[in-house]
Formats: structure tokens, C-alpha cells, sequence
């Protein structure tokens, strides 16, 4: 059997097809992959990109809590994830969650809880850098417990 | 007692530190260590309604009780994703 | 502007990054991908493979009015979706849908909604092939409207 | 008339044919199609209930009406995915 790191903050560029990978299974006969991308407008101005800021070590965690939360609610068979930190570009893929279930039902909603978990648990912060060389920390909500 | 504190994004802008050690009292609480930070970087007082606690790595709430050697992250709204 | 076929059956292996790349746009921040794959087990009998019939220029068809309805319904920003006919294996896979739009939520609705009406609309047949050296056309349900 | 007939998958192992062209009275419609082919190809009876039909690529209902020349599918339950 062939280990799979299945939850990951990396500095790496995100390969979704592995993340996609590291969930499947031949029980499973779904999947479900979130990606989440740099867009190239904020409120209308135009982003050149973001940076990243992590509390790796409770980020990791929480990660950890994510997959053990989906899977107790769900029939999940794979699950991974990995969300990038650091400087990205418009386009670049910041955050990958794949879920594989028997059903995909199941897939689809436990993908999007996990995705939903982490955009409110994890203790991640971007700046926001525009175009016309301006920046800003982006207006998030408080961090759930 | 002394806890360790992390300041992040826009917290840590605003104090200019990326981690201290900050003394306390016995039994102080997450809701005292909240009211000491602004005292020692009086520039957070801007982010002392948004901020949020972590206690070695689980969101606290403001009556949580703090102990020696505890690691205390000051994190404002995420916004990961 | 690169020119990228979005609804395709087809006879060769699917690969879901490239689905997924044809829906993708630097104006989304999310990207939804389901991925079809063939179990080993169905109703607990060993699972050999498949073969899928296709009804063709009607599924072809099919795929477009199922674009049409999914942009009527949510700001679909980018879609694509490939099925498979002809032999396929255990693990391999038969059915791809990926949709990209401004906000996840959308993308999760318009891609749930895409490969249900793949399912039901589509007209496809599949046999199972099993370890025994027995077969049967699955049963499935009238095909929709 | 004459209609273009295609049959799938089930169908296609009963009626041992793939398409065939059926000649049909004026205004015939999907229904009377239905008949004929059973007809043709009495096993196809085992799937009169749960077979469906489509016209030029539409799945009609069976009191559609047939015209000549019609492109028609004989589509057992889909299972597609």
C-alpha cells in the first residue's frame, strides 16, 4: 500500500490532480475535487496576487479535525486536502480538497463541508496585492471555534 | 507565570512582533492576556473587537483560563480559501 | 483564446485534470470536479469491468442542453464534461464534470446538477463484466425527458 | 412512411438488430411504432414496459406523431456515470 500524505500546508504549487489521488479508491465509485483559484479582480480591482500567512501548526490540526469531522458524518473512503502559503499569482491554485465516496451524494456534500471548515477554521490570512501597487489584509470573519 | 503569544496578519502589524513572552498573574484568563497585549502595543486596540484566541492550537474564548508555558495565538478574521 | 472542446463521448481514457483545465478561468474562485470511476464490487460480486454503449449524436446533444441548462440556472463561469464508452476497467474512469464559477457554492449546484442529468438524460448503457466470466446490462431507470 | 429504427443495449441483444428501417401507415405515431416492432421482433416484449423512445434525438411520448424519414432510438433504462 502506498502511503498518501492526505492534509497539507505547503509552500509548493498545488497539483490537483494529486490531491484528487490521494482520495480515490476502487471502492469509491465517486469523487469530488474543490479547487480554489487566484482571481484575477477583487471588487473590482485588478489583483497582480496574494500572499498567504499560516498558523501552520494549529492549521495542521484543524485539518486534522476537518477529515475526522467529515468522516463522521459522512461514508468517506479518501479524503485530502492541501492549502498553499507564501506569495501566488492570479490563476495559481491556492487551496485542493478531494473527497471519494461510495455515493456521490456523499461526495458532494462532505467535499463541501470540508472546503466550507476550512475557509472558516483555518488560521489563514491573505494580502491582497493590487495592481497599482497598493495591498491590504482581505476582510475575513472572526475564526471559528 | 509567562505565556507565549503569536501575533498574526494584521495583528502583527499592528504590535510589530511576530511572537513574545508575556508575564502574567496566576489564573489569569485568555480575557486578562487580551487587556495586556493592547496595554503593551497600544495599536491593537484597533483589531480588540475582530481578534480571536487560540490556546495551544484550540479557538478560546475570553474567560478560558491561561497556564504557564501556554501558547497563545492572537488571530484576526481568517480568510483562508 | 484558446479554443477547448467541453463536451465530448468518448472511446479513450478520460483524464479529469484536463476536464477540469477546460472549465477552468482566471475570472473563478472555485472550480467543482466529479470524477466517475469503476468499483470492484457491485452488489458484492467481483467487478471485472464494463462496457458502455452510447446512443451517440444523442448524447452528444444531450451534453449541450445540459450545459445550456446549467449557465440558465447558475453564473456558470466555465464547464466541461467527458464520458467514456466502450471497455473500461476497474479504476478507471468513465465520467468526468468540472464547473467553474465567482463563488463555490454555485459551482457545487451547478456541478451536482450536471452529473444527475448525465445520469438520467444520457443515453447510456453499461454491462457489467464480472470475475465469474458472467455479464449484465445494469439495470437502470427510464431515461428523462 | 419509413422510419429509421436503432436499437440499444437490451433491445438491441432481443430484436438481434441494430437499426433497421420500419415502413408505418401515414400519421403513425411513436406508440404505433411501439406495436410494430414488437411485432417484428416478438422478444422485444419482455422490455415494452420499461423501454422509452426517442425521435430525431428527443425523447418523445407515445402519442407523438412520426413522420417520414424520422431518425428513432429504442433506449432501455439509462445507466450511465
Amino acid at each position: 500500500m502506498k502511503v498518501k500524505k492526505t492534509a497539507m500546508i505547503t509552500r509548493r504549487p498545488i497539483d490537483p490532480s494529486k490531491v484528487l489521488a490521494a482520495a480515490a479508491d476502487d471502492a469509491a465509485g465517486g469523487a469530488v475535487l474543490f479547487v480554489g483559484t487566484i482571481r484575477k479582480k477583487s471588487d473590482g480591482k485588478r489583483v497582480r496576487g496574494l500572499s498567504y500567512e499560516v498558523y501552520r501548526e494549529m492549521a495542521e490540526r484543524k485539518m486534522g479535525d476537518i477529515e475526522a469531522e467529515a468522516r463522521r458524518r459522512w461514508p468517506v473512503i479518501g479524503i485530502a486536502m492541501s492549502h498553499r502559503y507564501g506569495e501566488l499569482e492570479v490563476g495559481e491554485v491556492s487551496v485542493a480538497v478531494a473527497v471519494s465516496c461510495e455515493h456521490r451524494a456523499d461526495a458532494f456534500e462532505a467535499c463541501r463541508y470540508s472546503i466550507d471548515a476550512i475557509k472558516g477554521t483555518l488560521p489563514m490570512w491573505k494580502k491582497e496585492r493590487f495592481a497599482d501597487g497598493t495591498e491590504t489584509w482581505v476582510k475575513g470573519a472572526p475564526i471559528e471555534g | 507565570m509567562k505565556v507565549r503569544v503569536l501575533y498574526f496578519a494584521a495583528a502583527r502589524d499592528l504590535a510589530s512582533v511576530e511572537s513574545e513572552r508575556v508575564p502574567l498573574k496566576e489564573r489569569a484568563s485568555v480575557g486578562d492576556l487580551a487587556g495586556e497585549i493592547v496595554r503593551l502595543h497600544p495599536s491593537l486596540k484597533a483589531l480588540e473587537r475582530s481578534v480571536r484566541f487560540s490556546v495551544n492550537f484550540e479557538v478560546a474564548e475570553r474567560d478560558a483560563p491561561l497556564r504557564d508555558g501556554d501558547e497563545v495565538g492572537v488571530l484576526p478574521p481568517v480568510a483562508g480559501g
